[in-house]
C-alpha cells in the first residue's frame, strides 16, 4: 500500500514542518524580548548575560526556522528562508507559546518568564538529543548546553530576588504569579504533538511536566517562593499560541520587528 | 617636572626615579607600583572616559536590534553590543586597579562630572548607521586606541589590546553592512549615503580639537599615555577611510577632498568645531536623552541590585551560622 | 414584594405607593422622587457595571489607533473611542443622580468589586477586530440597550437613547469595514473571517447566562429596569446578524445554526458557558491586563488630579482674599 | 520671457509642495503622539479633550498631506494619497519639525509639547488664513478656530500644573525645560519658507514668533513658572527635522503607524 504509506508519511511530515515552526517561534520571540533590554539591565554583567541568551536563542530559532523551511519546501515546493518566516508573516501566522511574548515589566518578570521557558526548554530538548530526524536532534544537542546556562542563570535570579529584600521577593512573587497561567500551554498536546511524538521525531510535552515540576521546585524552595495558585489563561475557543492566538502585546513586537524588512520588499541585507 | 603636577604623597625612596625610567624605557608601569598622583589621575579620567564612552556607546546601537532587517543581521548586532558591554567591563576593572570603583565612576557619569565620547550623542537614524558606526565610528575609536596598546600603564595596554582586536572585527563588519547597502537597491543605496553624510564630520571630531586648542595631550604624551597628536591620528583616519569610501561607492561630503602628493596624505576641509562645542556642551542630538536613559536604567535596577547584595549577605551569615553550629556540635 | 427586598428607609407617607404606581405605569421615575433601596441598589450595580464597560472598552479599540492603516479609519476610530469615553462621561453622571461618586465607583472597579462587560477580556488581535467589535459587539450591546431607553428611571432611559443612537452609528462603521475587507484581498478576507470566527461565540455571551440560571433579572423586570429575558435578547441578536454576515460573505463558526420556518427564528448551536464562566471569574485572556491597564493610568494621572484641585482651591482662595480685601477697601 | 517665468513659477510650486508637506507632517505627527494617550489619561474628560484634539490635527493633516500629493502631482505628474504620504515614506522623508514627535513621558511633556506648538500653529494658521493660495487660506480658516481651542486646552493645564501641587510644578518646569530647545526650529527660515512667503502663500516665521513669545509669556506667569534657560538643540550638520533629520524615537513611531499599511501591499481599506 504504497499510495496510504506515502499519504501517511505526508502527515507525520506537515506536522514536523509545524513543529519545528512552532520551536523556531518560541527561540526567536524569546530572544526578542530579550534583545529589547540589552543597554537597559541592572548591571553591565547582565547586559552581557541577556545579550547572550538572547543570542544563543536566536541561533536556535535561525537554525530551526531554516529547517522548518526545507521541510515545508518539501511539501510545497516553495522555499521560505529564516527571513520570510521571521519577518513576512501575519502576527496569526507565529505558533509560538504565549509565555515567551510576555512584555520585560520590570527585571523579575524577565526572570520569571526565563525561569519557567528555560526549564521547559531545556526538558524539550534534553529529550530530542534522541528524536529521529536528525536535523532536530543535531540542534537538540547544542541547544540543551545552551539551555542549560540559560536554566541556571535564570535559577539563580529567582533565588536572589525571592531570597533578597522585601521588594524583591515581593516583585519576584508578582511576576511568578503573572507568568504562572501561560504554563499549561506548554505542555499541552494536539494532533502535531501527538503526530511527532509517535514518529519518534518530536517529544510528548507532558512527560516533560514531572523533570519541569521537579526543577521549579527545586528553585522555589530556596528562593523562598510559594507555587502561585492562579488557574491557566483561556485561550479563545480553545485556541491559544501554537494556533497564532496570542497577546495584544505582541502585535506591536512584530511591528516593530517586521517594519524595516517589510519596508524594502525584495532586498538583501 | 610642569608646574601643573601635583608633588607626589609619600613616595618611597627612589621611587619617583624608578618610575621615570619605567617611562623612558617604553616598559610598563602596574598596579602595585608608586607612580605620580597626576599620572594616576590623568589614567583615571582616560580610562573612565573610555569605559562610559562603551555603555554609552551601546545605545545608539542597542536602538536597531529589535528592527533589524535580518536575522544574521540582528546576530551580528547583539554581539557587537555584547562585546561593548565587556569592553565596559574590562575599563572599569582596569579603573579599579588605580583605586577607583564601577559604582563611583557611573555615579560620576550620572551626574554629568565625567564626560564620554561626543560621538555618542548623535542619533542612529537609519539601519545604515549601524554600518556606518562600525566603518567610521569604530575606524577613528581603533586609530586612537591602537596606540594605547603600548600604553604605559600595563592593566590599561592589556584591555586595549584586547579590545582593539574586537574593534576591527567590529570594523569589518561595519564596512560589509554598508557595502551590501552600497550595492542593493537605489533606496539602500541612499540610505547609505545619507547615513555616511551625517557621520562623517562628526568621526572626525572624534579625534579631538586641532593640537594648538588640545589640553592634557603634553602631559599624557611625556607619560606615555598618549603617543600621537590629534591632529596626527586625524589625518591617519582620513587617509584610512578615502580608499574605502572609493570601495563602498560611496562619497565623502567634503568637496575639499583631495590626495596632496608633496604631502603625501588627503587634504580635507576645515571641520565645523561650532557644532562639536555646541554638542560637547550638551546640547547635541542625543546628550540628555542618552544620560536619562543610563539613569533610567540605573535606577530601575537598584532594587535588583539591592536584592543581590542583601541575599549574598544572608547567605554569608547562613554560612556563618553553619560553619558555628558544625564547630559547636564539633566540640 | 419578593424577600429579597431591603425594607425601604424612612419611605415618607404614600412614596411606596406612588413609586409603585409610576412604575405599573410605565412612567419615569426621577432622581428627586422616593425609591427603594433595592431600586436603587440595582441601577446603581447596572449603570456602574455599563459605565465601567465603556470605558474598560476603549482599551481593545484603543489598542488599534496607533496602527490603523489609512488615515480615514484613524479618525473613525479616535472618534469612536473618544464617544465610548463620552458614554462614561454621562453614565457615570446618571450614578451620580442616585448618591454614587464617579471616584468611588472607579475604586470599587480598579479594585475588582465592581464589574464590567466581560466581553472586553479578549484581546484584539487583527485589524478586523475593529471592524468585528462594531458589528458584532456593538450590535450585541444595542440589542441589549435598546429596551433600556425606556428603562423607569428616567437618567439612565436618557443617556441610553443617546448612547444608542452612537452606537447604531458604531455598529454601521464597523460593518463597514468589515464589508471592505470582506471584498478586499485574500489577505483581508481571511483576517475579516478569522476575526469573526474569535468574536462570534463571545458576542453571544454578552446576553447573560441562559434564563434559567439568570440571577436579578427577574426583579429588574418588576421594576421595567430589564424588559426583556436573556435568551430573548440572544435570539434577537441571532437572527439580526445571520443575514447581515451573508450580505458580507462571511461565515458565522456556528454549523448548528439554520432557519427555523416553525420557530421564525434561527436555530443555534449550544454556548460553551465552560469558557465564559473562566472568563467572568478573571482568567480569560485580557482580565487582568484590562485591570492592570486602568489602574495604571488613574494611577498615572493621581498627580495630575491633585494638581487639578490645588489649582483650584489656591483660586478659590485668592478670589476670597481679592473679594475681601475689595470689601475692605470698599469700607 | 514665459520661459524664465514658467522656471519661477516652478520654484514657487516646488517650494508650496514641500510647504504644504511640512505643515501635514506637523499635524499629523501631532495627532499621532496625542492619539497614543487615548484610554490613558488621568480622568475621563481629558480622554475626551485628547481624543477631540488629535482628531482636530488629523483632519487637518488630511487635508494637507492630500493638498501636498495634488501639488506634487502637477510637477511630477504622479499622484500620492494622503495615505500614501502618510504610510509610504521612509522616516527621513518626514518634514516634521521635532518638536511634535516628542514621546509623552508624562501628562507635563504632552501639555509642553502642546503647548509650545499649538501656540506656534495658531499663530501660523492666523497668518495662513491671508494666503494667495485658496486652499491653504481655506485649511487655515478652519484649522485656526480648532488651534485656538487647542491652545486655550494647553494654557489651561500648563496653569492647572505649574500653580498646582509642589510636584506638579516640578514636573511642568521639567517638562517645558525639555521641550523647549526645539522651539527655534518652529521659527527657523530656509529657501522653501522664504519663496512661499515671498510668493504670498506661507507665511515668514519670524514674523510669527513675537506674538508667539507674547502668548507663552502669558501663561507662564499665572503658571508661576519660567521661561527655560536652556540653548537650542542643535541639529545634524544644520539639518533638523524639515530636513528630515529626526529622533530615535520617531523611528518606532513610524514602524507602528506604517507596520499593517505595508504590510498589505495595494490593499483599500
Amino acid at each position: 500500500m504504497p499510495e496510504e504509506s506515502g499519504a501517511q508519511a505526508a502527515v507525520v511530515d506537515t506536522a514536523v514542518t509545524a513543529y519545528v515552526l512552532r520551536l523556531g517561534d518560541d527561540a526567536l520571540i524569546a530572544s526578542h524580548r530579550l534583545a529589547e533590554l540589552v543597554a537597559r539591565a541592572p548591571q553591565l554583567e547582565e547586559d552581557v548575560a541577556l545579550a547572550n541568551i538572547s543570542l544563543d536563542l536566536l541561533g536556535q530559532a535561525r537554525a530551526l526556522l531554516g529547517y522548518a523551511g526545507r521541510t515545508e519546501e518539501q511539501l510545497t515546493g516553495v522555499l521560505r528562508t529564516e527571513d520570510d518566516l521571521a519577518y513576512l508573516r501575519a502576527e496569526n501566522q507565529f505558533v509560538n507559546c504565549r509565555l515567551v511574548e510576555l512584555p520585560n515589566t520590570d527585571f523579575a518578570h524577565t526572570t520569571a518568564r526565563q525561569l519557567l521557558f528555560s526549564g521547559y526548554a531545556f526538558e524539550l530538548y534534553s529529550a530530542l538529543t534522541h528524536s529521529t530526524d536528525e536535523t532536530i536532534a543535531g540542534i537538540a544537542g547544542k541547544a540543551v548546553k545552551e539551555l542549560s546556562y540559560h536554566r541556571d542563570h535564570a535559577a539563580r535570579w529567582t533565588i536572589q530576588l525571592g531570597d533578597g529584600t522585601d521588594e524583591s521577593a515581593r516583585r519576584m512573587a508578582a511576576a511568578l504569579e503573572a507568568a504562572w497561567p501561560y504554563v499549561d500551554e506548554l505542555f499541552a498536546a494536539d494532533d502535531v504533538t501527538r503526530t511527532v511524538a509517535g514518529a519518534g521525531v518530536g517529544a510528548d510535552p507532558a512527560r516533560l511536566r514531572p523533570a519541569w515540576d521537579a526543577f521549579v521546585d527545586g528553585v522555589l524552595e530556596p528562593a523562598g517562593l510559594e507555587r502561585p495558585e492562579v488557574p491557566p489563561i483561556t485561550g479563545l475557543a480553545g485556541k491559544s499560541g501554537r494556533d497564532g492566538v496570542h497577546s495584544e502585546a505582541f502585535g506591536f513586537l512584530v511591528a516593530e520587528m517586521q517594519h524595516l524588512h517589510r519596508s524594502h520588499p525584495g532586498a538583501s541585507w | 617636572m610642569t608646574s601643573t603636577e601635583t608633588p607626589p604623597r609619600a613616595a618611597p625612596e627612589g621611587a619617583r626615579e624608578r618610575f621615570d625610567a619605567v617611562i623612558a624605557a617604553g616598559e610598563r608601569v602596574e598596579p602595585r607600583d608608586w607612580m605620580p598622583d597626576d599620572y594616576r589621575a590623568t589614567l583615571v579620567r582616560q580610562i573612565a572616559q573610555h569605559a562610559h564612552s562603551e555603555i554609552i556607546g551601546m545605545q545608539p546601537e542597542a536602538n536597531w536590534i529589535t528592527r533589524a532587517p535580518s536575522l544574521k543581521r540582528k546576530a551580528v548586532l547583539i554581539a557587537k553590543v555584547q562585546d561593548e558591554a565587556g569592553h565596559g567591563l574590562y575599563l572599569y576593572s582596569a579603573a579599579e586597579t588605580l583605586g577607583v570603583g564601577r559604582a563611583e565612576l557611573l555615579d560620576l557619569l550620572h551626574e554629568g562630572r565625567q564626560k564620554y565620547s561626543s560621538i555618542f550623542n548623535y542619533p542612529t537614524l537609519s539601519w545604515a548607521d549601524v554600518g556606518t558606526i562600525g566603518w567610521l565610528v569604530d575606524g577613528a575609536a581603533i586609530t586612537n586606541q591602537v596606540p594605547l596598546c603600548r600604553c604605559s600603564y600595563g592593566p590599561y595596554a592589556r584591555a586595549m589590546v584586547r579590545i582593539c582586536k574586537e574593534e576591527s572585527f567590529h570594523q569589518r563588519q561595519g564596512f560589509e553592512i554598508l557595502h551590501v547597502l552600497a550595492h542593493g537597491t537605489p533606496e539602500q543605496h541612499a540610505m547609505a549615503q545619507e547615513s555616511v553624510n551625517r557621520w562623517y564630520w562628526p568621526s572626525l571630531m572624534m579625534f579631538g580639537p586641532p593640537d594648538a586648542e588640545s589640553a592634557h595631550s603634553e602631559q599624557s604624551m611625556a607619560y606615555g599615555i598618549k603617543r600621537f597628536s590629534n591632529d596626527e591620528l586625524r589625518q591617519r583616519f582620513v587617509d584610512m577611510i578615502v580608499p574605502q569610501a572609493d570601495a563602498l561607492g560611496l562619497t565623502l561630503p567634503d568637496p575639499e577632498l583631495r590626495w596632496n602628493d608633496e604631502r603625501g596624505h588627503y587634504d580635507f576641509g576645515p571641520v565645523d568645531w561650532a557644532e562639536f562645542k555646541q554638542v560637547l556642551k550638551g546640547n547635541g542630538p542625543c546628550n540628555r536623552q542618552r544620560l536619562a536613559h543610563r539613569r533610567e536604567a540605573h535606577a530601575a535596577g537598584a532594587w535588583v541590585r539591592e536584592a543581590a547584595q542583601a541575599h549574598a549577605a544572608k547567605r554569608a551569615r547562613r554560612a556563618e551560622r553553619e560553619h558555628r553550629a558544625s564547630e559547636g556540635g564539633a566540640a
